[in-house]
Order: structure tokens, then C-alpha cells, then sequence
């Protein structure tokens, strides 16, 4: 069965190690944040100046002058530091950040990711996306395997306005964990009883599959 | 003698020089940390065909989002515009142009402008379209490609704490491209919750030194919040 | 689980992983914030062959001087390396070779290392000696030069407060090049006068988030003076 | 008579306005702090990161931490700011210190300025003066006229390894105030008891004498 979106957010939060600096888009990966795992400690950064975002403030504890890059409120951690834009930026495009997660509207099989602009819709803007693709090593992209027409969005080569090239090395969705390798899709794990053949239907990219390819598990 | 005291008491003075087909750079973040007093003087003073480079243009009815109502503004430069359907409605009927910048690349180029560095290289946008029609270059193994800096006739920004000197501090994450901005004016002027004396703020303290600030004006701010999100 | 605790118990700890023929990017201006204990652990280590990218070269004996007496520094990269005899003589003998860089140059430099610009203009330096063999280039009018970012292997850095998770904050002008240093390391060392518990800190005080930082050591500083000057 | 190296300082302070941000080099320029005027605030700049030196210290009071860009021990004026090297040279290099002042082996007519290498003698290094030059709209050069043996330093084409081009406006030596215009230098004053003629004839180069030239005033 394809995994909801909390599900993908567990999957990806295996992938945090301890003391990794992690940076979350808005959606999915956001979700990630409530799956850490209970023996390690991660510190989210929001790109908009906070290094160590808490979780949502009390209704008492409201702040205009604290929200995060999705404009929400939050908090503060304990040990946080607040920065501009420019400082924030610097950290990202740097490479300081150990891991960032994002959703996208298409990846390809060379690492190339397209996730700010539909072409003939409305462009609303990149935000701080090309940055944080540009940044950092180890970026893990969320999304949907296939479009609500059954049609893949894991592609030979994007056919939307790039975010960034050659940038991505994980893939999770809602059938499968990848890893971009050489120029292919290397499948690593399955969703829970979904098989190598939909996975392999539904991917578009070249796909590469060794051996058996064992199911994802959730503690 | 007025020395370097540059509180000013009229937004009127505050925005004095502002002319038609200027550029405005403004701090803020979303509706946080934003001037909101000189937002609205520049809504009432009526001032036409304004370049204004800030992260975001506000919401429909707030922020800058007020000043497309008598369309003020001829181009943005933004990394997002979401969140206004003025916006959306004139730039659809060609009444308003918009140059989308990665927003580490926008605050990189506001900084650059404030400290008189033209131009840098960055991997942002590369092979995107953002980097079409820019000079791209290789450094190390990897492409980069050539972003210019901004800087504009005026700067707004809003500041926690201002002295009299123009030195400030910003409250927690309504920091973020205040900084920046308050560098890349030509005349900055910035809307303070608080003047203070010289002398209060720590020298350590200050975000944003005196020097970059022409004039100091204290406002009152509504402080709206886009998006109430609580944990109860 | 370690999680985000830096602190190291030794120097040993604290410069393990430096070899010979790497860089090491220091903070300091003169003998003002300096990591005067790293330092010295680099001159207990015997690590030869070393690039020191840093304002200043010491004095004689105390500083990175030290670093001269056992001509464990191959390059210094630096914007002024007077009051040193024994560097004078390195120098003159040809061993020790020296890239005069002027000091806003290397102060964005390092910051630009640290922040992954590879390179930017500059108009510092156009026309001179330091500009030979450098790309230049018009901008509005203006000639500048093109100069490329600095990183090291390691960063060595003196902060008065640090807590466990790296954050650091400088006192008074010790401050200097030591923010730039700490982003530009591969890996960052820093040297505190004294070691504070996370929340310790206001989150807006501290100058060099944690992120950049990979180990923390409490040292203990002789913060001599070269000029003591006084009004009485 | 020629000038004092603090006769040469007080006039330096004649030429800031109120409320004006000001550099000053090591050796004369710092002098010019004792002699603003009464009726005027300036703020100096420290090109070690600090805006707004107060006097010396008192012994009492005397901080390793707290230093100005010759090294020496400093306080900090009310309304100080104190920030990084990065922030300093953003401030300098982006043009908003309004006036530097700083010494200088060799200035030429087309505001070239050559101050901190003599070919053959040790080079200690340029510090912060090649950006200080780079940076500023309004720059002072204090220098004596001539050398030791009478050779101008006020030259057609400065012979030493320059520190910037075509960027000083005004030039204060022992013997007269000259403002580079238009490829030459153009006499404004004379020091008291000093002749055009003597000033000619230790200028190389080209000097416009317009009328009658004033003398220097000290109040």
C-alpha cells in the first residue's frame, strides 16, 4: 500500500543522524520534525533567521516577531540562535546545513529537480528553494511516485523549469526510497507491500534494481 | 548643531525625496518585521511607478500589498508573491512586472550593494531560469553564475530599538532582511518601536550601526500575523 | 548520544585532525582575540608546511610568532605582518612566503568561503600591485577586480562566551576577523574565555550560530597589549 | 613657514562637517581628533570594527579587548557600535565613512596614491588603506611636500607600487592645502609665510594657481 504523507515524514526522518542540522519545506518534510527519532537530537533551521526552531507556541505565547519560513508561528529552541537573512543564507548556501528536505513537482534521474513553476499557472516564486538545493549535499526530496493521471513524476529528465541541477541524491514517495546514482534511479526500499513491478510502472527514469529489495519499516 | 541625532518627527519628513520611478528596498519578512508607517506614508503620499525589492509584497489590504491598490508599483523583485490576488490580478494584466530572485540571492545582492561589492558568483540558480542570460563561470568543478547587487534611492526598515544616532536592534525573526536593507539606501530611514538614547544599546548589541541610517522615526504597529499556528 | 555538545577536554582534542600542508584560517587583529591556546597547541603539535590565513602574524614570541620560531608556517596570508623580526627574516630568506591581501579583501574573503560564494568584485586593490593577474572588469563606470573566496581545513577561534552547542559571542573589539574564521573551517575550533550552558545565551546576542562550529574549548588567555595607550 | 605635523592635523579638522563618519590613518590624520571644532560632532571609525573611538583609556581602565586599528587601547564614544571586520569593510568599501585621512609616500595629479610599499625595503603590508582608498568619496592625504632632499612627492605620475587610482580629492602638507581636479593640482591655500613659488617649486606635478591664494587660518 502507497504510504500517506505522515508516513513518507517517518521514512524521511530515519535519515537524520545525530546532531545534523536539518532544514524542512513547507508540507511533508515539515512533518518529519515530529518523527525524530527518541535517541537522536536534530535542530531545524528555517531560512528565514532561526537556527533551532521549537514547535508551535501556547495561544498565550503568540509573537508576531517569531514565525518561521512558513510564516507560522513557533518558538524558539533551547540553545537557538536568530540571524538575518543574509546570515541565514550564508549557512545554506555554505553547505552548513547537514540535510535539507523538500517536495517537488518532478526529479530526474541526473539530480535535477523542478518544484517552483508550472508553466501558463501563476509563478509565485522559488523562495528559498534554489538556494537550499544549491547548498547542500544531502538533500532528500518528498513527493507523490506518480500524478493523480497515474503519470510518474520520477523522470529520464524534467520536463518542467528547474529548481536545480544535479543536485538531488534521495527520493522518497509514497512507494519508494531512492537514491540517484550515475545517471539512474537505484531503488532501496519498498513500501510496504508495494512491488518492484508497480514501482518499476510508475517510474519513468531509468530505474535500477539489485537484488531484493526490502520493504521500509516503521518502528 | 545637529550632529548625528536623526529622529525625525513627521512621516512626511520621513520619506521626504521620494520621486516617482525610485527604488524602494524594505526589510521584513512575509508581514513580519515590516516599516508599516512608511508603507503607508508611500501609500499617501501617491508616489507612481516604484521598483520595490523586498522578499515578499504583502498581503491583499496589508504591508506593500496596499500599494498596488493605486498601482504605486511598476516592478517587484521577490523571491515569492504568493498570498495577494492584486498582485496576481495586475501582473496577469501586464500592469506590474515582477523579477523573481532566490532569496538567499536577494539578500546576498542587498548586502553586496550596502558594501560596495557590484557583483559575486553564486550556485543558486544555475541552469535554471534564473540563470538564463547570466554569465556563468566555473570554480573548483562546479558552475556559478554572476548575480549583480542592489542598492536603491530608499531604504525602509523596521527596527525594534532605535537610538538617536540611527544605531538598531531587531526583535527576534522580524530580523531578517532589515539588516541588509538598512545598508543598500541611498537615504535609509527606519520606523523604530522604540527611540532610545545613545549610550542604551549595548555597542555589542547593535545590528545595525548608525552609519547606514538617515533618519529615525517611531511608529506604531499593527504587527498582523499570516499564519496563527499554536501547539494548544 | 552526543547530539549538538562540542565541548572538547583537551587540546589534543581540540586540533586533532591537523596535518602538514593544510590551512589554517585564524581570527584575531594584532594580539586582539586570538586563540592563544590553539595556537600554542599548534606549535606543541610541530604541524609543518602550514598556509595561515590571518590579519596579522603576531609578535615576536607570543601570537602566532610562535608559529615562526620552528618555521611550522610555509604562507601567511595577510594584510600586514610588521612588528615581527623574526618573520622579516623567514621572509628575506625565502623561507617563508607571504600574499599581502588588503584587509577588507581578506575579511570577505573568508566570509565569502564561509558562505559559499566562490568569488566577488572589488574595487580594492584595481590598479595596484594587488590586483596583477586578476580579472577585472567595468561595473557602472567603475573598474574592479575579481577575488576569490578563502577556506581552510581548519578555523581557529577566540570567542569570550561559547555554549555547548557552539554559539559564540566576542567581546568588544576582540570580535574582528574571528565571526568570518568560524564559517570558513572545514573544520572550526573555538577557544572560549568561558563555557555557558545552551539558553544560556539570548538567541539574537549570539554572533556565530553554533552550525559552524565543530569543536569547543575553555581556555585560559594572557590577552597581552601591544600598544597601551592611556588619557592619564 | 611649514606647517607642524599639528598645524597640518588642525587643518585636516577644518575640512569635516557635522555629523561626518571619519577614518583616520595612523601618525598626522589620528592628531585630527583633538582639533574638530567645538561647534561639530564627528564620529571616527575604527577599521578594526569599532564605530565611534572615544579618547585613551585611563590607566585604571585599560582593555585588551578594546583596541582601535593602530593597535592601541581605546574606549568607545556614547552611541558606539561594535561589530566584525566583514562589517567594517562593508561600511568602508560601500562608501558611507564620509571622509578617510591618511598618509602617503607619493600622491599625482590624477589622484593616484602610492603609501604603502617602497620596492627593495621590507613590505609590512597594506592593513585596510588599499580599501579605505577604494571606498571613500572624500579622501585627505597628509604628507610632507617634499623628501628629505627636497624631491616632491606631489608628482605627475606616482614612481612607487600605487595603493589605489584616481581616488584622492584633497592633499594637506606642510606647505599647502591642493584640491586633484581635472589631471592637476589646484592650490587652495598656502601655509602661513609660504609662497606660491616655494610651493611650485617643490610641486612635480602640473599645479593650477588661480588668483590670488589665501593664506591658512588656525583658529
Amino acid at each position: 500500500m502507497s504510504l500517506s504523507r505522515e508516513q513518507i515524514a517517518q521514512r524521511v526522518a530515519q535519515e537524520f543522524n545525530d546532531g545534523d542540522y536539518v532544514n524542512l519545506g513547507i508540507g511533508i518534510p515539515t512533518l518529519a520534525a515530529n518523527y525524530v527519532p527518541a535517541d537522536i537530537e536534530v535542530m531545524l533551521q528555517s531560512e528565514n533567521g532561526l537556527l533551532g526552531m521549537g514547535p508551535y507556541p501556547t495561544k498565550a505565547n503568540v509573537d508576531a516577531d517569531m514565525i518561521n519560513a512558513g510564516k507560522e508561528t513557533v518558538t524558539a529552541a533551547t540553545g537557538a540562535a536568530i540571524f538575518s537573512s543574509a546570515e541565514s543564507f550564508a549557512m545554506i548556501r555554505g553547505g552548513h546545513v547537514d540535510v535539507t528536505v523538500l517536495g517537488a513537482f518532478e526529479v530526474d534521474q541526473n539530480g535535477n529537480i523542478a518544484s517552483y513553476m508550472i508553466p501558463g499557472k501563476l509563478v509565485k516564486g522559488m523562495g528559498g528553494a534554489m538556494d537550499l538545493v544549491a547548498g547542500a549535499d544531502n538533500i532528500i526530496v518528498t513527493m507523490m511516485h506518480a500524478n493523480k493521471h497515474g503519470e510518474s513524476k520520477i523522470l529520464t529528465e524534467c520536463t518542467l523549469p528547474l529548481t536545480g541541477v544535479s543536485c538531488i541524491t534521495k527520493v522518497i514517495t509514497d512507494l519508494a526510497y531512492m537514491e540517484i546514482e550515475n545517471g539512474e534511479f537505484v531503488l532501496k526500499e519498498r513500501a510496504p507491500g508495494v512491488s518492484v513491478e508497480e514501482i518499476r510502472s510508475k517510474t519513468a527514469g531509468q530505474l535500477r534494481v539489485d537484488g531484493d529489495i526490502p520493504e521500509m519499516t516503521f518502528v | 548643531m545637529a550632529g548625528f541625532d536623526k529622529v525625525v518627527s513627521s512621516y512626511q519628513e520621513a520619506m521626504a525625496g521620494l520621486e516617482d520611478n525610485m527604488t524602494v528596498i524594505a526589510g521584513g519578512f512575509g508581514l513580519c518585521g515590516i516599516p508599516e508607517g512608511l508603507i503607508a506614508e508611500i501609500k499617501n503620499k501617491g508616489t507612481k511607478g516604484l521598483t520595490v525589492v523586498s522578499n515578499n509584497c504583502g498581503i491583499d489590504g496589508f504591508g506593500l500589498g496596499i500599494l498596488l491598490e493605486d498601482k504605486q508599483i511598476k516592478k517587484m523583485v521577490s523571491s515569492y508573491v504568493g498570498e495577494n490576488a492584486l498582485f496576481e490580478k495586475q501582473l496577469l494584466n501586464g500592469e506590474l512586472e515582477v523579477e523573481l530572485t532566490p532569496q538567499g540571492t536577494l539578500a546576498e545582492k542587498m548586502r553586496a550593494g550596502g558594501a560596495g561589492i557590484p557583483a559575486f558568483y553564486t550556485a543558486t540558480g544555475y541552469g535554471t531560469p534564473v540563470g538564463e542570460g547570466k554569465e556563468s563561470r566555473e570554480f573548483n568543478g562546479r558552475q556559478y553564475i554572476l548575480e549583480e547587487s542592489i542598492t536603491g534611492e530608499f531604504a525602509i526598515v523596521k527596527a525594534w530599538k532605535a537610538d538617536r544616532y540611527g544605531n538598531c536592534i531587531y526583535r527576534h525573526t522580524a530580523q531578517n532582511f532589515n539588516p541588509m536593507a538598512a545598508t543598500a539606501g541611498k537615504i535609509t530611514v527606519v520606523e523604530a518601536e522604540e527611540i532610545v538614547e545613545p549610550g542604551e544599546l549595548s555597542p555589542t548589541d547593535i545590528q545595525t550601526p548608525g552609519i547606514y541610517v538617515d533618519r529615525v522615526i517611531l511608529g506604531q504597529f499593527e504587527k498582523r500575523i499570516e499564519k496563527i499556528t499554536t501547539s494548544d
